[in-house]
């Protein structure tokens, strides 16, 4: 297996036009994605490529984007739309959770919506409604699959998965995302949804993450190494279905866990991890399950705030550190 | 809507005596099957909304008359009438009225929620509006892969002031979808009269700001409608775009079986009443000679058994398995 | 104090005419409130009472509602809108979460957003889009306060708390709470958003709960003490900003918990509730906390299986015991 | 729209010198302006996006010199320049965009979010459409309390095609409303050219869908905006109702500073630059005799300083204190 590095925004690009290579009835609709480029240029050089049939630019209406695919996809094709930022999805959000989620249990089986919603969390300074993480919302509607890839790698071989999946995708990039880098094998292969992985081995501490907040884990992690201390990082990938299997044989090992996220805590993802850690693996914990979230504000502009109210790898290595009694002051990062 | 809107237009003489009687046949059907059903419902038999389309069957059966078998529908909750209209079963819709596991969608969508992927019936949907969409991405779709099929999505007046019907139908125009928008505009969104509620009452004018033809029928003639939606969908069919057709129409019950009805007077009612379309229409084929009363009454009698034996039939049925609670909520769980 | 037994409905209904008579700032929008009467008959009588400018029918446009609300209340106003129900909360929750929650903090405090959005969560036989909790949708938010009343007592008093208060409240009444009495006093007063409240007191298990569940938590817990078991019922009433005082005194007494919800488990609202107890009362707990919810499917429509899929005082009775290992056969309810 | 739309009306001679002189330092004001925030954005003193309106000077100006100081204004994210006609001071509008303590908006919202409740400047929304039922709102407001003040409201002809506007237009068309919507048809909403997001491209006919009168103006002509906007504020005034104006525009710039403009070309716009719609305005007051070369030097020069200074102020500005983080998420916390 020959592999390159590349970017998590050069690996979705490849998963995109591989599959709409491969397979005549995936196309692409959203807003900006043709002749623009694609607002995070991930489709940049498609609508030259595959032309306006396969890529299609679409006014400003994010209801009618989700619903059309949707109806596409009933008919057998397999779209794959884009909702500019996570945040407009709140304009279609009775598209994904009152139809797309519904069609397939609602007419007794009858009907298929194989969709992908890709979208995009986690701005910065843009303020209030621009700086979302909402996966949440959506990660609670039965009859949706949800997932957030961390690294080039997951990004290519979920989206190549959710793609070939016959139910509704919720496809949830990372602004921050786009630009790092990671090895990415020449030859098609896919990323399961609903599995968990193990992004790094450790004993002392379990950090649990998705999206963003793995890489800031796996920062953690180092930092962490530096004091002495080993921690395990699991990268959820997949918000629903939850695969709680690696989380709960880590913490069987380390007894202790973070939950990190970029969303507000209240409600948030990592609730539910929490939740079924002391479910699933009461007798293992020695300490409750800490949260590491976004502070409980609407994102504000000036940089001295929002810096102040986004988590990153300080955060995560303060509640290590707090979780397993070692002096906070230690960690110089 | 004047009163004189009402007279049926005369019949044209091209068609043949037997698709006279089955337009017929096919109404007074929808008008049995649902006094069956409201009579089921009060006995407990039948549970939730029951939105019951009676004074409307002209639309129902007009519209579907206009349409090749596998041109697909997509439309709302009151929509028992439409799915007769369309041929699907009557012992199999009372069975979905019931719940029964023999029912068009296996009993998990009720009433509000008919469907056959066998009749192109995609579905009643019961989010006012959230239906529009998906019928332009099924619209997509046909062009997409070049076929020959119609979309048509039918929704009531309420449904044209929501944002869903809005996006939808500029998307059909902007990019010429083979779809034809029918407005049942039974001139009440529940309770609240269209000029209560529309800037304009003439629902078809709407169709300027797309970009596409809009014509208004007497939706109580069934002849007139069957012409009228027939040729938009000719013309979709022929790649010159989409339509909207308004349909004027009166339901002569309340919204569901719920409404106290202080909306409107019981005069009002009694007026529309005493010009039942059915009756108007067999009169118009007997004084014209077509068929005689003891045609009707044939009729008739074979109508009152099909409605018997759907209910027999749905009361005899078994309820879904329970062990099948989870199927379909994913395709690939 | 003088105390009458009225219904969750009367109790709501007097509250907004107490307010609207005691406050000229306080007026009513929404879809069929007026000349229908209210789609729960929640405000029968007030058209005719208060009269078109105070009770606003509006077209079938939720966005437009929730919007037209934060725009009035903005200008010094106290708009009460009415959403149908939470499904369609789905079409206007852009208005909520974008704008709503956000025009106080995102403008630095130079506006500000006192209105409410009554809405009601909780059909039955309904199917998949009409029988929701979506709740926690916008319990995650910031910026917005969500409260869930159980009786009439609560019902009435935290509605003139939410009409008092100067920032947007979402009030998620129930379908199946309006026909049930409760005491409730002739005089003025307020029940504060924010505040959870002890419904009954035990001490061998606590039972948290909100909305219906809180009935059927004290209906459990009647059935318990028939076993000989006390339970502690803490209704949360409002859901943020979550008030976990009583739920953490009363876990130091009961050493366990069951959190009940109608809402699916799955990132609902019992995961917040189930992660601070582990949190913030760690080592007062013997057991998990457990969750009792909605299974996770789109609700079906078949009673049968509707009955399967939703959460009573069994389910809850069954929690109780399970945690306290004592034989759950031994239930009789 | 043709190129002859660009010259500009002749100048009726009832306005004042004085009048003439403060609508062209308005605009060079914004010009300069926004040329200075360009620089500092590149200078990476202002974050996120940075959405200029450079070419689009008239429009701005002129709508806000149609409007009573105590009118209010609603808009989008493309705002600066309306911000500054509505005089607002430079220094704190320039601060915001900074992230100062001492902006607008207190730093909480950046460039796309300026407001001033002194200016009856109700803010900068960046969801596309979602101010447009807000701003029907605050005159549902003004019809309540019998104020003579009306809304006016702006927005892109990209936010044409969202469900907000639909919703929001025909809830102001039903009840009469006080609103003036303005539309700044620039000919793209980010990269797609309005012919290929919209049905209908001549904005203003959509006007009748909503039973309100619908204008076209030349945006580039700050004379003729101001007056066509004002007779719309008039008659709103008068109680006749809303009205949509159509304001022909073009951006010089990218759609944020982040756009590569790929989709138009670069001799569109120098075409567009060439007849700048500015230094036309100037030369026909020159040629007029209305004013002369250095009274337009002494402008500039004013012009200039004033921009220098609302750099050096935003510069020299605190950042927010991080004590107050959370202040107004809610008013009542
Ligand atoms: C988004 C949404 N809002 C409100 C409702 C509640 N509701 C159900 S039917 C209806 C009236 C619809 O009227 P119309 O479109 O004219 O159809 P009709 O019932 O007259 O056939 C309303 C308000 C809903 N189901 N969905
Ligand atoms: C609901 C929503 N969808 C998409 C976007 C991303 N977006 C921001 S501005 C814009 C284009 C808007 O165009 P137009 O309304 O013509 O205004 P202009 O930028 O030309 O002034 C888009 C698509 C958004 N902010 N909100
Ligand atoms: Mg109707
Ligand atoms: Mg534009």
């Amino acid at each position: 297996m020959t592999l390159a590095e590349i970017t998590y925004r050069e690996a979705l690009r490849q998963a995109l036009r591989e599959e709409m290579l491969r397979d005549e009835r995936v196309f692409l609709l959203g807003e900006d994605i043709g002749a623009y480029g694609g607002s995070y240029a991930v489709t940049k050089g498609f609508l030259e490529e595959f032309g306006e049939k396969r890529v299609k630019d679409t006014p400003i209406s994010e209801t009618a984007i989700v619903g059309a695919a949707t109806g596409a996809a009933m008919a057998g094709l397999r779209p794959v739309a884009e909702i500019m930022t996570i945040n407009f999805m709140l304009v279609a959000i009775d598209q994904v959770i009152n139809h797309a989620a519904k069609v397939h249990y609602m007419f007794g089986g009858q009907f298929r919506c194989p969709m992908v919603v890709r979208t995009v969390g986690g701005g910065r300074r843009l303020a209030a409604t621009h700086s979302q993480n909402l996966e949440v919302l959506m990660a609670h509607i039965p009859g949706l699959k949800v997932v957030a890839p961390a690294t080039p790698y997951d990004a290519k071989g979920m989206l190549k998965a959710a793609i070939r999946d016959d139910d509704p995708v919720i496809f949830i990039e990372h602004s921050l995302l786009y630009g790092t880098r990671g090895p990415v094998p020449d030859e098609d292969y896919v990323v399961p949804i609903g599995v968990s992985d193990v992004k790094r081995r450790g004993r002392d501490v379990t950090i649990v993450a998705y999206s963003r907040m793995t890489r800031e884990a796996l920062a953690a992690a180092d930092e962490l190494a530096r004091q002495g201390i080993e921690a395990e990082v699991v990268d959820l990938r997949t918000l629903r279905p939850l695969d709680m299997g690696p989380v709960l044989d880590s913490v069987a090992r380390t007894n202790r866990v973070v939950v990190a996220g970029e969303d507000w805590r209240s409600f948030g993802i990592g609730a539910e991890v929490a939740a079924r850690i002391q479910e699933e693996a009461f007798d293992d914990l020695d300490a409750p399950v800490f949260r590491v979230n976004q502070l409980e504000v609407p994102a504000p502009y000036a940089a001295n705030m929002e810096r102040l109210a986004f988590p990153g790898s300080r955060q995560i290595v303060e509640a290590c550190l707090q979780l397993l009694n070692a002096p906070a002051a230690a960690f110089a990062g | 809507m004047s009163a004189d809107r009402q007279k049926v237009a005369s019949v044209p003489s091209q068609r043949s005596k037997d698709q006279f009687l089955e337009l017929y046949r096919q109404m007074v059907l929808i008008r049995r099957f649902e006094e069956r059903a409201a009579e089921a419902y009060t006995q407990g038999k039948i549970g939730g909304f029951l939105h019951l389309a009676i004074g409307e069957e002209p639309a129902n059966v007009g519209v579907m008359a206009a349409l090749r078998s596998d041109d697909d529908v997509f439309t709302h909750y009151r929509s028992h009438g439409q799915a007769l209209a369309r041929g699907m079963d009557p012992k199999a819709v009372m069975a979905e009225l019931f719940g029964r596991a023999t029912g068009v969608s296996k009993g998990r969508g009720g009433s509000m929620h008919l469907a056959s992927l066998e009749h192109h019936f995609w579905g009643g949907y019961a989010i006012v509006g959230g239906h529009i969409p998906m019928a332009v991405g099924m619209a997509v779709a046909h062009q997409y892969t070049g076929s020959d099929r119609v979309v048509v999505c039918i929704f009531g007046d309420g449904a044209v002031n929501t944002g869903a019907f809005h996006e939808a139908l500029n998307m059909a125009g902007v990019w010429r979808l083979p779809i034809v928008f029918v407005v049942s505009n039974n001139l009440y969104g529940m309770g609240t009269a269209i000029n209560r509620s529309s800037a304009v009452t003439e629902v078809y004018k709407r169709a300027a700001a797309y970009n596409m033809p809009g014509v208004r029928a007497n939706g109580n003639d069934v002849l007139e409608t069957e012409a009228t939606v027939r040729e938009a969908v000719e013309k979709a069919r022929a790649g010159e775009g989409p339509s909207l057709v308004e349909l004027m129409t009166y339901r002569f019950r309340g919204h569901s079986m719920a409404d106290p009805e202080l909306y409107r007077s019981k005069e009002e009612v009694e007026q529309w009443k005493a010009r039942d379309p059915i009756a108007a229409f067999r009169r118009r084929l007997e004084e014209e000679g077509i068929a005689t009363a003891a045609e009707f009454e044939a009729i008739d009698r074979r109508v009152a058994e099909t409605v018997d034996e759907a209910v027999r039939f749905a009361n005899e049925s078994p309820e879904p398995d329970p062990a099948t609670l989870f199927d379909h909520v994913y395709v690939n769980p």
